[in-house]
């Protein structure tokens, strides 16, 4: 692990939301750049949480945030990070607020001080990137799920990130969205964690699978490795497949 | 924008009273039991909304948007005004019992009067439409900051200058509202056209549409 | 960001059926802001203070909501006394202090918190839920309480929903200042949340429907009055003949 | 399927949306008094239009709904078929819109013309059922979101609906609520309707398993054959797992 190559590091990071018991409890977690890791759990374990720390959306108990080498304490350390980090939302919905397609991905790119011109220029080559061409007068609003999704995700490649985290990108999105977005996932040369509970989902976008137990990380192990995988949890949280993860892209 | 308790003298208390409550009696009369929900959830996303703080210079207002929510709600706006101050004073016990007819008053009167004098405008074309919505926003403020001078200014003359500084005070609040509000109505055309007044009888003939009269 | 900090408590005031405690909050209300004579207006802020320290409230929180609603008494007390006609007591430069305008502003600030302190101790102490179904009970339209609850209900919901667009701003690098497109983003946000609105309005009604609402609302609660309220019922109408009596006792 | 027992029939139900291609069309469905069902699809996929469908909030262009073996017309019929059904919201939210929650789950009992204190004994039973005792003070906004779900069931249940339909009842809810749900679920003794975009929780509750497809109502299989199902679909939209079902609850 070279230290320059490191894009995120959580170091004993403790949480717990007011009033409750610790959700993360010493976790210490690493993203190298261009790793593309996954994150396993049922909802509640902590996941989403850890992102949210992340991004410094929620503030830990205790522990230290690195990002690109330098610890993450004040609000402009975190607007720093947000720049460089993208977020994409478990619900669409909660991402997605200006009338129309082209609006809401512009709005990044203004936010990063570029022209109305430029904003829109770079809006418009996500948009034809991410196969969403002749979207950018649509209304967001009444776009299908699958739809809005893949507008999220437009807004946060807008912004040209070194990382992605993705909160559970593809619950109850239908399989056409599905394939779209593990396709473009494959295609990033940039690293990203995935937070999901479906195994399948992880195993064709990610290589390293890890999972929250006990507020901490740990080691699934080797995507491609999953049956055996499957087979130590037979009784457990997670259930047995078989996969032929060639045959399913 | 709200009075608080102990400023405004007994006659100006009770006028407020009245006028509110038959304004209020307007408004209910025309949401009959089924729209109640839809009042009062729009309603709440209303208050939650006037509690966002706008950065102005080295400050920042919170807003009012009583004319966006005449816009959407016509004579409603009375209610869900009433429902909204009576929600404040229970939670932060701004404004209060006395006065909550005066600003119950000072809101809605001004969403009323601003609902009949822009509503049909911003159905139309954007460069009728945003102007009629900035002029909504920015005088529906304009209007309750006048009110509030009058009920000072009835209380006692002598708050006739306090009045005076009350609507200079609102001048910089009145254009961030109307700003506010003109970008919200060209979200609302695009995004949820039905919510806006006047927006099916977009196809009419939008000249004579004054000679025609109610 | 929206609590109730004074319903939690077991005070005697707590206790008091809570439609009587709106009566008297209302009464008591009315009678101090249609006070003009000092003497009354102490009293009724030592009774006010007397209800605050009755409830055993946070003194911190109670500070906090005085220290918000006196903003406007403050801006009256720089402008009121410059600008009222009457006698001059004080000259700052060429503008005169008058005697009447000190007066009228000492007369407001009395009465603005005795109403403010009686408010916070009678009507605060319960949450809006247990007030809601107390108005049912005092003959206020039903179409209102139900706008009421239903509004504070959705209030929590509404406020969740901006809190995550916000947040969802923010880490598309959104950083409000005074411009065009700060105002065009709030804007915005404030669209999409009547949006929401009123599409969860559409949902709620529908399961109203789903549960049998057919366009009337019923009542639940059953409040009773108890031998404290009558006891308060005493004290209060004793409390407001006396202040009736030195309001009287001056004017004559 | 014997006449008097059938609680709903759809019969060549078509559907669409103002302006949209045509969600349901031709569609046929039965659900029998006690049998439990699970329907499986994406979102947008035209499930929650089906249950919306039968308790006349959505009204179809086309096609009959008969319930209780009496065709649903006119308002009335649908006032009675909501006195008889439950259903459960996606959204807890838009479910439980009274301030606490004994009033909530009272609102029912007080619409079918209980008086108050009818209304409040229910409510505690249901409560009590439900393992919610303690429960009747609460502030609705202030529950968690399984709490809320859960109360949400217990506003259907207290109705003493003869069948329940549920929407995606498991969504965002953590684990232990999840466990909760199923338990319960197994528990009834009516029968339901669950629609939900996740095998695995529909294999824990349900018996049969149906599928939305081109807006027609597909038999997929009995829940416990789900291994030989999933074999069926390997290639395409659905994948591969071993599931032993009693392992489970």
């Amino acid at each position: 692990m070279g230290e320059n190559s490191v894009i995120i590091q959580l170091e004993n990071i403790d949480f717990s939301y007011a009033g409750g018991k610790p959700v993360l409890d010493d976790l210490c977690f690493t993203l190298e750049e261009g790793a593309k890791l996954g994150i396993i759990g049922h909802n509640g374990s902590g996941k989403t949480t850890m992102l949210h720390i992340i991004m410094g959306l929620l503030k830990p108990s205790s522990g230290t945030i690195r990002a690109f080498g330098k610890p993450i304490e004040t609000k402009k350390d975190f607007l720093d990070v947000r720049r460089k980090i993208g977020f994409l939302f478990q619900d669409a919905d909660d991402q997605l607020f200006c009338p129309t397609v082209l609006e809401d991905i512009a709005f990044g790119p203004l936010n990063l001080g570029k022209s109305p011109t430029e904003a829109r220029k770079m809006a418009m080559e996500t948009l034809e990137r991410l196969n969403l061409k002749g979207f950018e007068e649509r209304v967001t609003h009444k776009l299908s799920g699958g739809e809005k999704k893949l507008v999220a995700l437009a807004t946060v490649l807008v912004m040209e990130p070194k990382a992605l985290l993705l909160d559970e990108p593809t619950t109850g999105l239908d399989e056409d969205t599905n394939i779209r977005i593990i396709t473009l996932l494959n295609s990033l040369d940039i690293g990203y964690i995935i937070v999901s509970h479906e195994y399948d989902f992880l195993a064709r976008t990610t290589r390293d699978i890890y999972s929250v137990q006990n507020g901490q990380i740990v080691y699934d192990g080797d995507s491609s490795a999953l049956h055996s995988h499957y087979h130590r949890h037979l009784m457990g949280k997670f259930r047995h497949r078989h996969e032929t993860l060639s045959s399913q892209i | 924008m709200h009075i608080s308790e102990g400023i405004l003298s007994g006659p100006v208390l009770i006028s407020g009273i009245a006028l509110a409550a038959a304004g209020t009696a307007i408004g209910l009369k025309k949401l009959d039991y089924d729209r109640i929900p839809r009042a009062a959830i729009l309603s709440a996303a209303f208050f939650v909304a006037s509690l966002i703080h706008v950065p102005i210079g080295p400050s920042s207002v919170h807003l009012i948007l009583n004319g966006i929510i005449g816009l959407i709600l016509g004579w409603g706006a009375f209610p869900v005004i009433l429902v909204a101050l009576t929600l404040q004073a229970m939670l932060f016990q701004f404004g209060g019992i006395t006065t909550l007819g005066v600003n119950t008053m000072i809101m809605a009167l001004p969403a009323v009067f601003c609902y009949y004098l822009f509503g049909r405008l911003v159905g139309k074309r954007p460069h009728i439409a945003m102007p009629a919505a900035f002029a909504c926003g920015a005088l529906s403020v304009f209007f309750g900051a006048v009110m509030v001078g009058l009920a000072l200014t009835f209380t006692e003359e002598n708050f006739l200058k306090v009045s005076y500084l009350v609507v200079i005070a609102h001048l910089p609040v009145m254009i961030i509202e109307g700003i506010i509000t003109a970008f919200c109505v060209a979200f609302l055309r695009k995004v949820q056209p039905d919510m806006l007044p006047g927006y099916s009888k977009q196809t009419s003939f939008t000249p004579s549409k004054e000679t025609a009269g109610d | 960001m929206l609590q109730e900090p004074f319903s939690t408590g077991n005070s005697q005031i707590h206790r008091l059926d809570p439609r009587f405690k709106m009566v008297l909050a209302t009464v008591y209300a009315f009678v101090v802001a249609l006070s003009n004579s000092f003497p009354a207006l102490i009293a009724a802020l030592i009774f006010s203070f007397a209800l605050i320290g009755l409830c055993r409230l946070g003194f911190l929180e109670v500070a906090k909501r005085i220290a918000l609603v006196n903003g406007f008494i403050v801006f009256l007390w720089v402008v009121v006394p410059l600008t009222y006609d009457g006698q001059s007591i004080y000259y700052l430069g060429p503008f005169g202090v008058s005697r009447e305008g000190v007066l009228v502003s000492a007369r407001i600030t009395l009465k603005s918190n005795a109403i403010l302190l009686a408010f916070i101790a009678l009507i605060a102490s319960s949450t809006v839920a247990t007030l809601g179904s107390a108005l049912s009970r005092l003959k206020i339209p039903a179409k209102i309480i139900y706008l009421l609850l239903l509004n504070y209900r959705y209030i929590f919901v509404m406020e969740e929903e901006y809190r995550r667009l916000l947040r969802s701003a923010s880490i598309r690098g959104f950083r409000p200042a005074s411009n065009l497109h700060t105002y065009k983003t709030y804007a915005y946000l404030i669209g999409i949340l009547f949006v929401k609105a009123s599409d969860r309005a559409e949902r709620v009604y529908n399961a109203m429907l789903c549960r049998g609402f057919a366009g009337k609302f019923y009542s639940l609660h059953e409040f009773s009055f108890s031998r404290l309220d009558l006891i308060w019922l005493v004290v209060m109408t004793i409390v407001i003949i006396g202040l009736e009596i030195l309001e009287w006792v001056k004017i004559a």
